[in-house]
């Protein structure tokens, strides 16, 4: 049986995002990662426009819509403004790609695994994809916990939320319009405060790398 | 009633004047033993007389304790003359008590005795008091532990009771228990009334008395009668033990022909004793005081003995 | 209409505070908390009579234990306002009062809502709202302090995201597009026939993001840093309430994952993460170095001892658990009320610095022994009754060892908590402290207190009733 | 105000003894308030064995509170926990359901830690009232644990509720029950190895407080004990009662022991108090296994040595904590070497407390030998069991009670002699005064009751023998003898205590009449004799340490003493000595060996712990997923 075209389409999507994904964590410098997000933003507005088109969600066109505005423009211009301060960090030598690649890999399976009962029980077309972005959320968790200054905290924590965008629409093919409203001024909001925050670490510590904010013990 | 009458007066006179004369019967076998002529057995009495003519001294520093522990003393061995089977199995005051009762009353004395001691402010009247206390505490396990042996045997602790039930079945006094548990109680007595291997009644060397350390600051008549109520302690656990563990001869009724002949088997069995005493005294050291505790627990080990060989021969 | 005006009050308040200046301020804030605890009492009242009440087309619904949660939120934030003007510095009151409204609005909202998602959206928007708060004071330990709290936070919310995600994902695959698919409501109705396995491994992922609300362990760690930086009266409203709200959303979800695929999944996690939790604080009660983290140590204690009464359910276990989340309420916004005045008075949060507290300060530090006692789980406060309830649930449903340990392990937080008290209550006074003038800065917590001896010794006719109906609505 | 509350007390205490009184004589009363709280709400219940307990809290209640009016000014810090602790005391044995109970007893422990820390600078009571709350709170723990397993097993909190359903319990669980609530009442009544708090605790309490607690509180553990062996559980096997005589043999001989060698009177006392534990677990020991082997008989006697020794104790105990606590007052110190001397300047509490410590060292005619006398014949009577281990835990019984009568009389010796007799050793108590007159009037009361307690022996052992049968079921008529005499399973032991008191006053006049009439009354006062020396100093008495050496050295493996010497030299030579500090303390077998090694574990492993939270963000991320990818997999 042919697959369907929304099947083909928004597995191939959620591969070229998942791709995006390692590609930011091969790329260590922040302005080729800004770049990669942007990318892996309108990834997932192509998603969003493609599951409106066969799924017959008119709403999704909106929230393509927003999802172009926000986070493939506003957003990175916020990041670029945050991160304009930092004199550019040198990529630290010995700290290779490699390990971090097969942490990724790992999280992938493991992201297929976690996914077994949703992927057996549903009988959606686009359930090829829910795998792959469930992993490019975790992968972003991953580049969380790695981060070595606060940027890649919340490089890793929008990419968590992209990832989490993707499965959403995956799954259900769009929230219910309040709660995508809702969780999409979080997010922004999440950002304006990050950057708030990221200042004054900055004036604070005028650097604004983790190991300085550890003073709080036991 | 009059029979009654008759054996409490009998052994209140008995106690009262016998108890100085048994002091003297032992200090003579004892000079005899060791070939010395020794005084005469009746020289306590000439003690006692000379002791009540004297003037009465009392140290400053003491209390109305010091002055009213003579008293306690004498009271509590008359009292307890009336409890313990002298002439007859159920003696005046034999209801009202039983061999815990007898120790009890002792340790009375012994703690107003060691008091006094106290009182008086001086280093060997509280050496003395804490070595009588310590002795008389370690005692106490060996005592509990003879009860309860004879209690086994006698199936009650009166000791109208016990002496009647011992003597109706002679095989009992022969049994390995008995034995074990008078041995026992015979040094726990060495060790109550102060006697050698524990304490040296003859000597007044600081280091060495403990009884006579707490009657140090004594005089005069309140020395006449703490030495009189010593001389009874010794009198009444020497008949205690005789009519206890032997006890042929105590009547049971309380007529004038048999109580004469309780008192005669009496006063042989306390001079079969007192020669032993004679004897153990001449024969044994002084032991250290801080080896006295190994002696008590021999005891302790002796009655635990007789209790458990009871169990098994029961 | 009363929910509309409880949710709607703090939100104008806060907007309004925004520009108000001086005296117009100081009076707006005091009557928006004020307008805030009548409008929830108006919502229990009706609750109490109609079971449960209806605004703005099911959006927003109040039953049993909503109605619980808005007057509880209403209760510490009327405590917390009326704290506010003795230990918040005048400088940063301008930017304190809007965020404490907007606050206070976004926790009622999740406790309102009916709706998971907005409950999530406004989950979220807690953590937004009291970022600025806990960095009030603009120390290095506060911004280090705020920053740890809302990377942990979102990064937690976010993973609850994913559960609500596929909670519906499982609605939908059930039932089709259902017109109210996220609601609550629905959601119970629906819960028999949704696939046990999905909804199953969304409550995992609900579990650690609201855990991490919660204050659950191992995602406890931003709560020692947020509580102890912030302002008292935002630690107060924090570790009372904020707390709570995590654990409402843990118990709405639990309700629904319980009817789909039977008790006993929920069961495990919930008493795993429970005694995880006492485990923790009892280990860092024992030695603190400042007492506001000690507060939020045996705050962590106590939500995992609800978390244990939740885990062995029944009447008891669950009613227990309510009771506990009111109880630790009170008795902690009055702690950390009296600590903010500690900490003005001696100026310095540290325990060693602190010696002598009942000779130096004895209003404030009477109090401050009453409310220890009481975090303690001595008599005649409530927590003794609460914590009696959660394990006789416990020995009852037969889970007879954790009850065992948990109760061993709050001895071992009891002698840390004790031996940190005596430290700082007991000893040669420090000369020169003075307490905070008059008796009336002592009513608010007196009267938290007065209320804590109610529900420790006498029982009012209603709350037996009330908690047996808030267990039968939760589906024991 | 001060006087409002203790008069108040006192009111109460009266109140409760007469109830307990009547509690005693088979006056039934339930009274039920099933709303007030959750499980079953509020019920109190009185039968005879709490009448028992409520009439000795009344009647201790009275001269504590008479005796705390005495001296206002000090007792005015905790007046209302005193109230308290009075009221929840008197609430303990009425309590009829679990959580009642729980209530009761957490708010008679909250009230206690309340006073004992009372003066607020000693370093050391602060650290005596945190030993004592986390001792008593871990106590708590136990009962709630055992009582709600008894509850959810016997499917109703109610006290009745267990009775019934307790013979249908399985063994197991039975025993299981009966070792928690046992752990959690051997908590409060100090015995052995639990005991640590409790000559921590009772020193630093106020002397009227320290009275009630070591009189009365320590009590409701053995309450408790006698509940749940007897009554809640209904028969248990054999170990149960020999588990409790081991236990009170144990505690009687290291109470005693470390009561010897202690120089705070206060603290001696309070040593003393678990050596009186014992003896009374000795005798509920004895009674149980009496119960458990089917011989109802001698449990009655058991169990009413066991009650009576209470009861008494509560009254000497009580009466020479207000002696020491007079004391205290008096020379501001309660350390017996700088004591001595005090009966010339306070007779009348030397009187008194040479009466309670008479019947402390349970010597006749006074009460505390009487309900020893009992216990021994509880004792010796074991024969009636046939199993030789049984009789092997009885024979140790007896030692011990016996080794604890005698280092009793010595304990008691050395603490009266030392601190009341000879010449004051320092000028605080040389300067002592005689107390005010309502500790006096207390005290006097107390002396007076023991003397009642010890006489009337015919009149109180036939009333403890009702509450007996009460308990352990119907047993023929117990031949208890006539009015005078006291008769122990017919003719095995009888005993007379009026007729042995009314002789031994009859030959003291005797004696003393002798004296006096033979004119040699007269006394001439000089110096004590000291071998010649002209200088008599206080300095050459002897001491509480020197009079406690020859049991240091018998008992040198328990005490394990330290010598410490200090030479302080003349600066010139080494020769010339200036000054000789010698100490011999005594370390303590449970501290060394058990709590010491518990705390530093504990704080070892807190250090090592404390590094989880290190402060680095990523580290706190790390433990989120961990916690996430745990639980996917094993959930």
């Amino acid at each position: 049986m042919t697959a369907e075209p929304i099947t083909t389409a928004t597995n191939f999507l959620a591969f070229l995002g998942l791709v995006s994904t390692l590609m930011i964590v091969w790329r260590q410098n922040w302005a080729g990662r800004r770049r990669l997000f942007v990318v892996q933003s309108l990834l997932l507005a192509a998603l969003a426009t493609t599951i409106a088109v066969y799924g017959h969600r008119a709403e999704l066109f909106l929230v393509a819509a927003i999802v172009v505005l926000l986070k493939a423009w506003l957003i990175p211009r916020i990041l670029g403004r945050m991160a304009a301060g930092t004199p550019p960090r040198p990529v630290a030598p010995g700290r290779s790609a490699g390990l971090s690649l097969l942490a990724v890999g790992s999280l992938i399976v493991a992201a297929y695994v976690i996914m077994l009962p949703v992927t057996t029980v549903s009988d959606l077309p686009t359930v090829g994809g829910i795998p792959l972005t469930f992993a490019m959320a975790l992968i972003g968790l991953f580049v969380t916990v790695t981060g070595r200054d606060v940027l890649g905290h919340i490089l890793g924590f929008l990419m968590f939320e992209n990832g989490i965008f993707g499965l959403a629409l995956l799954a259900t093919y769009g929230l219910p319009g309040i709660v995508e409203a809702g969780v999409f001024l979080d997010l922004l909001v999440i950002v304006l405060i990050m950057e708030g925050v990221v200042l004054r670490i900055r004036r604070e510590h005028d650097s604004i790398a983790v190991d300085r904010l550890r003073e709080l013990r036991g | 009633m009059i029979g009654e009458l008759l054996a409490a007066v009998l052994q209140l006179v008995l106690v009262g004047l016998g108890a100085p004369l048994l002091i003297g019967i032992v200090r003579t076998l004892k000079a005899r033993l060791v070939g010395r002529r020794g005084p005469s057995p009746w020289q306590p009495y000439a003690d006692l007389r000379k002791l009540l003519g004297k003037e009465r001294v009392v140290s400053t520093t003491t209390s109305w304790i010091f002055a009213v522990t003579p008293t306690v003393l004498a009271a509590t061995m008359l009292v307890s003359a009336l409890i313990v089977p002298l002439v007859i199995s159920r003696p005046a005051l034999g209801f009202a008590g039983n061999v815990i009762v007898l120790m009890y009353l002792f340790l009375v004395g012994a703690f107003f005795l060691a008091l006094a001691g106290l009182d008086a402010g001086s280093a060997f009247g509280g050496m003395g008091s804490s070595r009588e206390v310590a002795v008389a505490a370690l005692a106490e396990p060996t005592i509990a532990l003879a009860v309860f042996a004879l209690a086994m045997r006698a199936g009650t602790i009166n000791l109208g009771g016990v002496v009647e039930r011992v003597s109706a079945d002679p095989w009992l006094a022969l049994a390995p228990g008995h034995l074990l548990a008078f041995a026992a109680f015979f040094i726990v007595m060495l060790a109550e009334t102060g006697r050698l291997p524990v304490d040296n009644p003859a000597t007044h060397l600081e280091l060495t008395m403990i009884h006579e350390a707490m009657v140090l600051e004594y005089s005069g008549p309140d020395l006449a009668i703490v030495e009189w109520a010593a001389a009874m302690k010794l009198f009444l656990f020497m008949s205690l033990l005789a009519n206890l563990f032997f006890p042929w001869g105590v009547p049971t009724d309380a007529g004038v022909a048999t109580l004469a002949v309780g008192a005669i088997v009496l006063a042989a069995k306390l001079t079969v004793l007192a020669g032993l005493l004679a004897v153990m005294e001449t024969a044994m050291a002084k032991l250290r005081l801080f080896r006295v505790p190994e002696l008590l627990a021999g005891s302790f080990a002796l009655a635990l003995l007789s209790v458990t060989s009871m169990f098994l021969l029961r | 209409m009363s929910l509309v005006v409880v949710l709607a009050t703090p939100l104008v308040g806060a907007i309004l505070l925004v520009v108000a200046r001086g005296i117009a301020a100081r009076v707006l804030h005091l009557l928006a908390t004020v307008l805030t605890a009548a409008a929830a009492g108006a919502v229990a009242v009706q609750v109490s009579h109609a079971g449960s009440i209806v605004a703005l087309g099911g959006l927003f619904r109040a039953d049993g234990l909503s109605a619980w949660m808005i007057g509880l939120i209403a209760l510490v934030s009327l405590l917390a306002a009326i704290e506010a003007p003795y230990t918040v510095p005048s400088a940063a009151v301008g930017r304190f009062r809007p965020l404490f409204h907007l606050f206070v609005f976004t926790m009622l909202l999740a406790v309102a809502t009916d709706d998971v998602g907005l409950m999530w959206v406004a989950i979220e928007g807690t953590t937004l709202a009291s970022v600025f708060l806990v960095n009030l004071e603009r120390s290095r330990a506060s911004l280090e302090a705020a920053y740890k709290y809302l990377l942990i936070c979102s990064v937690g919310v976010a993973i609850a995201f994913i559960g609500t995600v596929l909670v519906y994902f499982a609605d939908i695959h059930q039932f089709g597009h259902e017109a109210h698919a996220l609601r609550w409501t629905t959601l119970v109705r629906l819960a028999p026939g949704l696939p046990p396995r999905v909804v199953e491994l969304a409550f995992v992922f609900l579990l650690v993001g609201y855990g991490t609300k919660a204050g659950l362990a191992p995602m406890h760690t931003w709560l020692p840093d947020a509580h102890s930086e912030a302002p008292a009266p935002v630690s107060a409203l924090m570790s009372g309430v904020l707390l709570s709200v995590g654990v409402y959303a843990l118990v709405r979800f639990k309700t629904v994952v319980d009817l789909s695929g039977g008790p006993e999944f929920t069961q495990r996690l919930l008493l795993a993460l429970g005694l995880t939790s006492i485990a923790t604080a009892a280990v860092f009660l024992w030695a603190p170095t400042n007492y506001k983290r000690m507060l939020a140590y045996s705050s962590i204690e106590h939500i995992g001892v609800v978390c244990l009464g939740l885990g062995f359910g029944g009447l008891a276990g669950v009613g227990g658990a309510v009771l506990h989340v009111a109880n630790h309420a009170l008795a902690k916004s009055a702690l950390f009320v009296l600590s903010g005045r500690i900490r003005a008075a001696y100026g310095s949060a540290e325990i060693s610095a602190v010696t002598g507290l009942l000779g130096t300060m004895p209003v404030t530090g009477g109090l401050f022994l009453l409310a220890m006692l009481a975090i303690m789980g001595l008599p005649p406060f409530g927590l003794f009754v609460s914590e009696v309830l959660i394990f006789s649930a416990g020995f009852q449903s037969g889970h007879g060892i954790i009850a065992a340990t948990g109760l061993l392990l709050l001895v071992g937080a009891f002698a840390g908590l004790l031996r940190n008290a005596h430290r700082m209550l007991y000893g040669t006074p420090a000369p020169a402290i003075v307490d905070v003038p008059g008796l009336r800065s002592a009513v608010p917590t007196g009267l938290a207190l007065l209320l804590l001896t109610l529900t420790g010794v006498a029982w009012p006719p209603g709350l037996a009733a009330a908690l047996d109906h808030i267990a039968r609505l939760l589906g024991q | 105000m001060t006087i409002v509350t203790y008069v108040l007390a006192t009111v109460v205490g009266l109140a409760a003894g007469f109830a307990g009184v009547g509690g005693m004589l088979g006056v039934g009363m339930s009274w039920r308030l099933p709303a007030l709280l959750p499980l079953g709400g509020v019920s109190l219940v009185l039968d005879p064995l709490a009448g028992v307990f409520l009439a000795m809290i009344g009647f201790a209640a009275v001269p504590a509170s008479l005796y705390a009016l005495g001296d206002p000014r000090q007792a005015r810090r905790g007046r209302g926990a005193y109230l308290l602790f009075v009221g929840a005391m008197a609430v303990v044995p009425l309590a009829g359901n679990a959580l009642t109970f729980l209530l009761a007893w957490e708010l008679m422990s909250l009230a206690s830690y309340m006073l004992v820390v009372h003066d607020r600078e000693a370093r050391e009571a602060i650290r005596a009232a945190w030993v004592y709350a986390v001792m008593t709170h871990a106590g708590v723990v136990c009962l709630i644990a055992g009582m709600l397993l008894l509850g959810t097993w016997a499917g109703s909190f109610e006290v009745d509720a267990w009775r019934v359903a307790a013979p249908g319990l399985a063994a197991g669980s039975r025993n299981l029950v009966w070792t928690l609530l046992a752990l959690g009442f051997a908590v409060k009544a100090g015995v052995v190895p639990l005991h640590v708090w409790l000559p921590l605790a009772h020193p630093a309490a106020p002397s009227h407080v320290s009275a009630l607690m070591s009189g009365v509180m320590i009590k409701l553990g053995v309450y408790g004990l006698i509940r749940i062996s007897l009554d809640w559980l209904g028969d248990g096997p054999l170990w149960w009662g020999a588990v409790i005589l081991l236990a009170g043999a144990v505690s009687a001989m290291v109470g005693v022991l470390s009561a010897i060698v202690d120089r705070d009177l206060k603290r001696v006392l309070a040593f003393s108090s678990i050596e009186n534990v014992g003896i009374i677990l000795i005798g509920l020991g004895a009674g149980v296994l009496y119960h458990a082997a089917g011989l109802p008989a001698l449990a009655v006697i058991g169990l009413t040595a066991a009650l009576y020794h209470a009861v008494n104790h509560t009254a000497f105990k009580t009466l020479l904590f207000l002696g020491a606590g007079a004391v205290v007052h008096a020379t501001g110190t309660r350390d017996m070497e700088a004591l001595g001397g005090l009966i010339k300047r306070m007779p009348w509490t030397t009187a008194c407390f040479l009466s309670g410590a008479v019947a402390a060292a349970a010597l006749p005619p006074l009460n505390g030998f009487v309900s020893e006398w009992l216990t021994f014949q509880a004792l010796l009577q074991n024969l009636l069991i046939e199993q030789p281990a049984v009789n092997l835990v009885f024979a140790l019984g007896i030692a011990a009670l016996a080794l604890t009568g005698g280092l009793a009389v010595a304990c008691f010796v050395r603490a009266f002699g030392i601190s009341f007799l000879a010449v004051p050793r320092s000028d605080a108590s040389a300067q002592a005064h005689e107390v005010p007159r309502a500790p006096r009037l207390a005290m006097t009361m107390l002396a007076v009751t023991c003397l009642a307690l010890g006489l009337g022996v015919t009149v109180i052992v036939p009333a403890l023998a009702r509450v007996g049968t009460d308990l352990v079921g119907v047993v023929g008529t117990l031949a208890l003898g006539d009015a005078l005499v006291l008769d122990v399973s017919g003719n095995f032991a009888s005993l007379s205590v009026p007729v042995i008191a009314v002789a031994l006053a009859l030959a003291g006049l005797g004696v003393f009449g002798g004296l006096v009439v033979t004119g040699r009354g007269r006394a001439r006062p000089y110096e004590t004799w000291s071998c010649g020396r002209m200088l008599q100093t206080p300095r050459m008495e002897y001491t509480a340490t020197a009079f406690a050496n020859p049991f240091k050295r018998v008992f040198d493996f328990f005490y394990r003493p330290v010598q410490q010497i200090d030479i302080a030299a003349h600066p010139a030579s080494r020769l010339f000595v200036q000054r000789i500090d010698y100490a011999n303390p005594t370390r303590s077998l449970f501290d060394d060996w058990l709590y010491r090694p518990l705390l530093a574990g504990v704080n070892r492993g807190v250090r090592v712990v404390r590094v989880l939270q290190s402060g680095s963000a990523n580290l706190y991320l790390t433990y989120i997923l961990l916690a996430l990818l745990v639980m996917l997999v094993f959930a």
